[in-house]
């Protein structure tokens, strides 16, 4: 006789244990199943410090959550309705995320003393009291896996490694999800590695199996599928959509891309994925360090191609000379940032977003360079592309702006048309227009780009160089109202990029009491605030900025119609800084500086404060 | 002559002139300076290469000598200081048809810049790297570089406090990076340097000559003994393929392998004949021998070894590159961009 | 029969000329007589670009200018009262900013044809009607000096090297000032080649002689002392006074100084300044480039030395990553930088206070560093003194801001006593306190600071580095809590620095219309302008900030007090960004990017338009 | 035993041991990483070099083999990536009494801290330097290092990608820029890395030590001719000064020079003996035999090198340093500030 099924609208899972038990791995595969059968989802891996922590020790614990509805959901979820935990670590790390009464399933064979004491447990938590508002499913995972393999050749280490399948095969039952996903991308991954495929397949049978026939668990859910807009879907990571970003930025501007980079968590993925595309004549090239990279960017910028570097945090502070050139040779060059937690070393695996206001002003005197924010794991694809657009058309470095947490986080894509992409034009010069010879100063008027002459075009040769240029010709010049004038114009160049942005759209609320501001990997956590507080019929309006240099034309306009301006970022303040230098609003922060994203509940506890003391007034 | 990627000019073309090649800048050095004769050199030479001017590009980083491209008539990037090689590298792998030129000083190169300098010689783009040491700062005004002698007094180390690092060999620490040809020159030898830059263009993959300059201003003379006609011939040797190692104004004197050590003799007072001498292999793979050539101008009283130490075949990174290219498109075609996207599980809603 | 003598108050001069012609070897010594004879004097040298041009062309031309009086000035003069001009390029330079009826003297020998034609001239200009408004001295400085010189035993090049002697000489002497002190330079200066000594004291000799007997010359001036504070005098360059700074800072706290450096205009007199003073103990390290130089100085700091280095522009954003490392592991360090005109290589003889923004932000995450300024030639020894104490007190590295103008201009200087010098205590642990043993981020409670522990001191060994530490222990964390925790001690440790602040000085008004705010090298250009206002009896204040990270503790206060706020700054309104943010000030900039310092009529224009505009409204 | 500066534990102090070095944090590398024996060994020889713990600091830039110093029990200071070298020499300048000693990796000596790594060497501090030669980037997960061999598959370079650069050989680069100790062993070659961190304690100036490491996760294997037991006789040859280059596991193989090239040759056949070998000297001013013999680790078939490559004395940038110290103060007295700022024209206002 099947289990009831309770239908319900999202959940959120938790699979959590030792760097080597898998969770990563049963943690995406849970994700693609799940998006496959059209359910929203968003992801989060928490992973430990880069390097190796002893097995079964707290630094070692790495976790994987993910959270899926049947409507649009914007986050990984707060708190979780079901806690995987392989051993006592996972369970100390994370038992705090577990909701009340949320379903706890957690390997009992791991719980001897050595791992508890490696956790810090005195005594072994499962028999104790601390449980009670939790349903605890005690398994012994690893001793009913290996009865389920014991008939395949492996040894007994290699059929451990296969629990994690196990557990997955009950997710997977508890949430009526197919198998079938998971088997074919077993069967793909250990294609090179046979042996593999036929025991993680009985080990996710019987862990699905094991939750049918034991009375432990006496009822499943099924979570419908969401609503989507009419369109076809993948799931995607953050740097991969980056990835795909930049490739199609190349493919559409005829422009071949040369991504120069230094390896470095967590934006090492942009380059092992840009890698592999080859055939579609990417050139990249791990260089001895962040500044060569972004020198072989530049170079090949000069050259005439689309020059892209990638780094994170103090890679960053090394290209700044580098990319000061660009600024002022005004060279197209798009310069990708995945932020992770500062400063200096600071916490590599963790996210963080306080690198704006170095972005803004990390180079000797004024230069000005557009900085273009990704918000979700989806929207890299778009906004990279749009730094390739901006940097080809206004010829200038353009940075791009993500995270550790959108970068590694994944959701559902719906994947564009090529028809749909916006023109990249790049307009080569090809001859020299004016009675003096070629100029290479002498600017478009509208966007005051200045022309892009590639080496091998006859009759456009020209010297460029970092010294302050002569407007026009380009000779070097020492002469003082030159050099101000050209200030002046490097900055309202960028300024004029405002005129290609699309009006600011505001969810929620057009006016009233409180706009939410916000800009990159916390857009989830502050849509879905505003859409609570909207569903409520609070007055409460989100706006993400995706272009933060310049900012929208229409931006100040909108600040003046709310009372208060929160904005919300992974930082001491920073955008917040802006806000109030630029448009002297007295905006309010809520800054969170844990290497962590907010949680709902945290945003929704200051709005709360903020309503009270409106009202108080 | 090896073949080289750079297109040539097509046959018939109207022949370039070495004005072809002046830019209308005022060139900027103190008199005397022994950029000019190097810059005279190179527009010379560029002439006679057979390559269209529009294809020809100077990369420079900073320094009195990296102002070089400002004085070419043909593409130019003066860039920041040390970078050269890197920019360079992204010019060449954008475009492997270009000429690409790295124009660095003692400074540029092996101070701030070194670390590219090595990493340009083991990726063996095919870019030619002229070296101007004068062995001090000039732009900066006269601070001691990583190729002055230890002891030397400059305005960084004024009295009572001469330098103290033991200076590089620039020919040794491209040797050792895998440069694969390896020359040196004197700025007003021109008909030693004009062979020379002809030669690194000629090879290809990465060229490295170092060029002894002479700074009138805060350095003057310290290669007297290898730049002036009256000391020359004593001081140093001419490295020739295939032939002894034969020197002195009589060409009287020769060099002979000592153990593992360098040793002058004289070829004429019946001790040692020309046989004895060490005979020159710039195709040799292993680099002992010039290792060795190269570490005589460490060497007290040993002339100063010019021409080419080491030229050498092996492959450009830029072709790899190319090679890897083109043979995923043969192997998968050539990117389809809608295909890529919808790579892996899709799923459709209608 | 003497000439008639007249006083005046002040005076301005500029000497003009090719980079080889020693306008300023000339102008130095004038500036040193005028110094020991009294009066107050400010000055300005203008180099041309680093690298020298051909002789006789515009962008060869090298400039110094010096203004002196028998009252306090601040600025070295916007317009001049005397001009001399070597070559034809040093008029064209140079003649705007001879004032109407202003003294011209120039050297009619270089006026031929091709050095007309090397400055743009069509025909000579001293010959034309454009100079009619001006007394123009048409002078044979060559053949004169020349003649004087001609029993000497001296080629004529080195002959017509002595001409800028001559024209010295004629200075002296129109100013009434005494030979002996540059004949007593001469002769040091020239004791390793006493060939050149007798010949250039007769160069100046027969000037001197020239102007006496010629009759083109009927009056000169004289300009009596001005009224000093007691004290022992001398003339110092800003540079100069950082050098002196730094050497002090090490003697009275008795820590070594190792100062890591690599060269770049305009810091690198910096370097060669404390090279000449191992008999202090001072060790300089010329790096192979500004990463290893700040590298060096990070190492001595940890070894228990002062760690200082210096730089400019680009070399900062080198040295931005080691600083954040310097940050997160608490260590004293001092970051000189003598700012020069950006962005990229820029103008690098030219001055600018573009870099300040870079100095708050240019590192990745959260990264606070403290900032000072230096606002005058001799205010760079009590500047960077106060750095140094800063980094000490606090275990902190400081960012000592200077630039190229006052950098390289010189003013009198009342020499401190040493014992007026603040107390510098490095106060070393030297044991383990807790029963814990050691514990490297166990904080002064007071300042916050963490112990300073040397390597060598038993028991007190500990590990350090730049990834997140916990707090106390200084183990590595990736705790979300401690990160937090961590980030907002780091951010109070500077602001508490506020609180050794001493109230800030009001000059001028101390509330009422406009107060001019400044930082850094525009102070004599700000008092100069306040003080002709408050001698209108305007409500004019003026603040000029040493501090500029903390802001003093009453800086709010103060700018609440007038109605308006002018931030004049050479750069694009960077301090104005911070003020406006900061305070929610609506405060206004006056900018200037030209590579020049302001003039005191700029300010007067700006501040009468804003007076206009107030009293409209 | 030549004079080091660093201070010795006076006599009757209680002896230290391997414990006393060891810290109270979780040594964190994977399981069968190969840092854990030179941690080891580390720990182990440190209580035999006579000088107080105290004194021992390490330095480190970034990656696995950079986390060293948290688990020994000295002043310690794991700094940014590839500047170690830097913040060394400020440690030792600051106070030459100290046993300074930097912990790198391929990654960070070689790519980003070329440039430091190639000037320490010319300056020549008192510093020893561990380079961890793993022929990868173990921290960020597996790319390709400067030392990797040409078309090297890595996270970098997946399927379709080999990498294209030609690896650096570290020992010639030290050598190049003028290291006056260069040596190398095997992480797991207990008996031999011993005292070859020893010999590089007592060696006054740079020591530089390149220790083949095995990175089980993302490399495992890329030393295993060198490293195991079955293979490293006639994989490797062992270096001793005096002594003839002799190896094999019947030690009848040696190394003949055969031109300016290394030649294997059977000393047991008759045709040579061990006469006819290359005899080593470390001692040798001149580096033509140090360079032949770090060639040989690049020359297909040829057995590498193990133990010291060259140890000469030349005078340390600190000493010198301190001498012009000690010069300028016995010449002007010990510097007076009061005199200081009162140099020069003074004028007095009363
Ligand atoms: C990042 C940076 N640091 C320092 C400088 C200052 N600088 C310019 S050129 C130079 C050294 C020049 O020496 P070299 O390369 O030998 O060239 P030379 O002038 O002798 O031809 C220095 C230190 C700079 N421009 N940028
Ligand atoms: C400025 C900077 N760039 C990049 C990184 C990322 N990173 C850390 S360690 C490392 C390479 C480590 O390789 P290696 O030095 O060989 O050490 P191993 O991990 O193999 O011991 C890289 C690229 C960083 N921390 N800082
Ligand atoms: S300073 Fe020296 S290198 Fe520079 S231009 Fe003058 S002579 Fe030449
Ligand atoms: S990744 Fe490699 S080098 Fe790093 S700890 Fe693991 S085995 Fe060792
Ligand atoms: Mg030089
Ligand atoms: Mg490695």
């Amino acid at each position: 006789m099947r289990k009831p099924v309770e239908q319900i609208e999202a959940a959120t899972i938790l699979f959590a244990g030792d760097s080597g038990d898998g969770s990563q791995s049963i943690g995406t595969q849970m994700t693609e199943t799940t998006a496959l059968i059209g359910n929203d989802v968003a992801t989060l891996p928490d992973y430990p410090a880069e390097i190796r922590a002893p097995a079964g020790s707290l630094a070692g614990v790495s976790g994987f959550q993910l959270h899926f509805s049947s409507e649009q959901i914007h986050t990984p979820g707060d708190l979780c309705d079901v806690l995987v935990v392989m051993n006592p670590a996972a369970l100390k790390m994370h038992l705090h995320k577990l909701k009340p009464n949320g379903i706890l399933i957690a390997n009992t064979d791991n719980f001897a003393r050595r791992n508890l004491r490696l956790a810090g447990y005195e005594k072994d938590p499962l028999e104790s009291d601390a449980l009670t508002k939790y349903q605890v499913f005690r398994v012994e995972l690893t001793r009913l896996t290996r009865k389920a393999l014991e008939t395949t050749q492996l040894s007994m280490g290699e059929i451990d490694r296969c629990k994690n399948f196990f557990a997955l095969g009950m997710i997977l039952w508890l949430y009526n999800r197919p198998m079938e996903y998971t088997m074919k991308w077993i069967k793909a991954k250990f294609a090179q590695k046979p042996q593999y495929i036929e025991p993680n397949i009985l080990a996710l049978r019987a862990g699905n199996t094991y939750c049918d026939m034991t009375e432990q668990f006496a009822v499943s859910y099924d979570v419908k599928p969401a609503p989507f807009e009419p369109g076809t879907y993948r799931n995607i990571e953050g740097n991969m959509a980056t990835v795909l970003g930049l490739v199609a930025a190349s493919h559409r501007s005829e422009l071949p891309l040369v991504y120069g980079s230094y390896p470095i968590t967590p934006a090492s993925d942009i380059l092992h994925g840009l890698a592999k595309y080859r055939n579609f004549g990417v050139v990249t090239m791990q260089m001895e360090d962040e500044i060569a990279a972004v020198g072989v960017a530049i170079g090949a910028a000069f050259s005439g191609a689309l020059g892209v570097t990638g780094s994170s945090g103090p890679g960053l502070a090394l290209k700044s000379e580098a990319m000061n050139l660009a600024m002022i040779a005004e060279l197209p060059l798009v310069v990708c940032n995945i932020q992770r937690a500062g400063p200096s070393t600071g916490m590599p695996t963790k996210t963080e977003q306080s690198d704006l206001l170095q972005m803004f002003y990390g180079r000797n005197g004024e230069s000005p360079i557009p900085i273009v924010a990704s918000s979700r794991p989806f929207d890299c694809f778009e906004s990279v592309y749009e730094a390739c657009r901006i940097a080809v058309k206004y010829r200038t470095p353009v940075i791009f702006l993500s995270d550790l947490y959108i970068g590694m986080g994944a959701e559902p894509w719906r994947i564009p048309k090529i028809s749909e992409l916006p023109e990249i034009k790049p307009s080569f010069a090809v001859s020299a227009d004016t009675t003096n010879g070629f100029e290479p100063y002498l600017r478009d008027p509208e966007t005051l780009a200045r022309p892009w002459a590639k080496p091998g075009t006859a009759g456009l040769e020209h010297r460029i160089g970092g010294l302050e240029k002569s407007d026009v010709t380009g000779h070097v010049s020492y002469d003082s109202e030159n050099h101000e004038k050209m200030v002046e114009i490097r900055a309202e160049k960028v300024a004029r990029i405002a005129n290609d942005i699309p009006p600011t759209e505001i969810f929620g609320a057009q006016e009233g009491e409180i706009l939410l501001l916000g800009w990159g990997g916390t857009f989830g956590a502050l849509r879905t605030t505003a859409e609570n507080y909207v569903a409520e019929g609070l007055p409460i309006g989100h706006v993400h900025l995706r272009h933060l240099n310049p900012f929208p034309n229409d931006l100040g306009d909108i600040l003046h119609r709310f009372k208060k301006i929160l904005i919300p970022e992974l930082n001491s303040g920073q955008l917040l800084q802006l806000i109030r230098a630029t448009y002297l609003i007295d905006a309010i922060g809520l800054n969170k500086v844990q290497g962590q994203p907010f949680h709902v509940f945290e945003l929704h506890a200051k709005i709360d404060e903020i309503l009270k003391e409106m009202e108080h007034f | 002559m090896k073949r080289k990627r750079t297109s040539r000019i097509p046959v018939g073309a109207p022949t370039l002139t070495k004005n072809d090649f002046k830019s209308d800048q005022d060139v900027r050095w103190c008199p005397s300076c022994g950029d000019y004769s190097i810059l005279a050199q190179t527009q010379r030479i560029l002439p006679e290469l057979g390559i269209p001017k529009e294809n020809v590009v100077f990369i420079s980083g900073i320094g009195c000598s990296s102002r070089f491209p400002y004085y070419m008539n043909t593409y130019g990037f003066h860039t920041i200081h040390g970078r050269a090689p890197t920019i360079a590298s992204g010019v060449k792998m954008a475009n492997p048809d270009l000429s690409v030129w790295v124009i660095t000083g003692d400074g540029d190169a092996l101070s701030i810049g070194g670390n590219h300098f090595i990493h340009l010689m083991r990726r063996n783009f095919d870019i030619n790297v002229l070296l101007f040491n004068n062995r001090i700062y000039g732009l900066t005004k006269g601070q001691y570089s990583p190729t002055s002698e230890r002891g030397t007094k400059s305005s960084s180390t004024p009295l009572g406090s001469l330098s103290l690092d033991t200076p590089f060999n620039p020919i040794s620490l491209a040797l050792a990076s895998g440069a694969t040809f390896v020359a040196r020159s004197v700025d007003i030898h021109l008909d030693h340097l004009r062979p020379m830059l002809k030669a690194a263009f000629e090879h290809k993959g990465t060229s490295f000559i170092e060029i002894y300059q002479n700074c009138h201003i805060f350095n003057d003379d310290t290669f007297i003994l290898q730049r002036e006609k009256e000391h020359k011939t004593d001081h140093t040797v001419l490295l020739e393929h295939g032939e002894p190692l034969v020197f002195g104004t009589e060409r009287d004197k020769g060099i002979r392998l000592n153990g593992f050590q360098p040793e002058v003799v004289d070829t004429t007072n019946g001790e040692y004949t020309t046989e004895d001498l060490i005979v020159h292999d710039q195709y040799a793979e292993d680099t002992t021998l010039a290792n060795f050539l190269a570490g005589m101008s460490d060497t007290p009283d040993m002339p100063h070894p010019m021409g080419i130490f080491r030229s050498v075949r092996h492959p450009c990174y830029e072709d790899l590159m190319t090679n890897q290219i083109r043979t995923a498109k043969e192997r998968t075609g050539d990117g389809d961009l809608e295909a890529l996207l919808n790579d892996g599980e899709t799923w459709t809603v209608s």
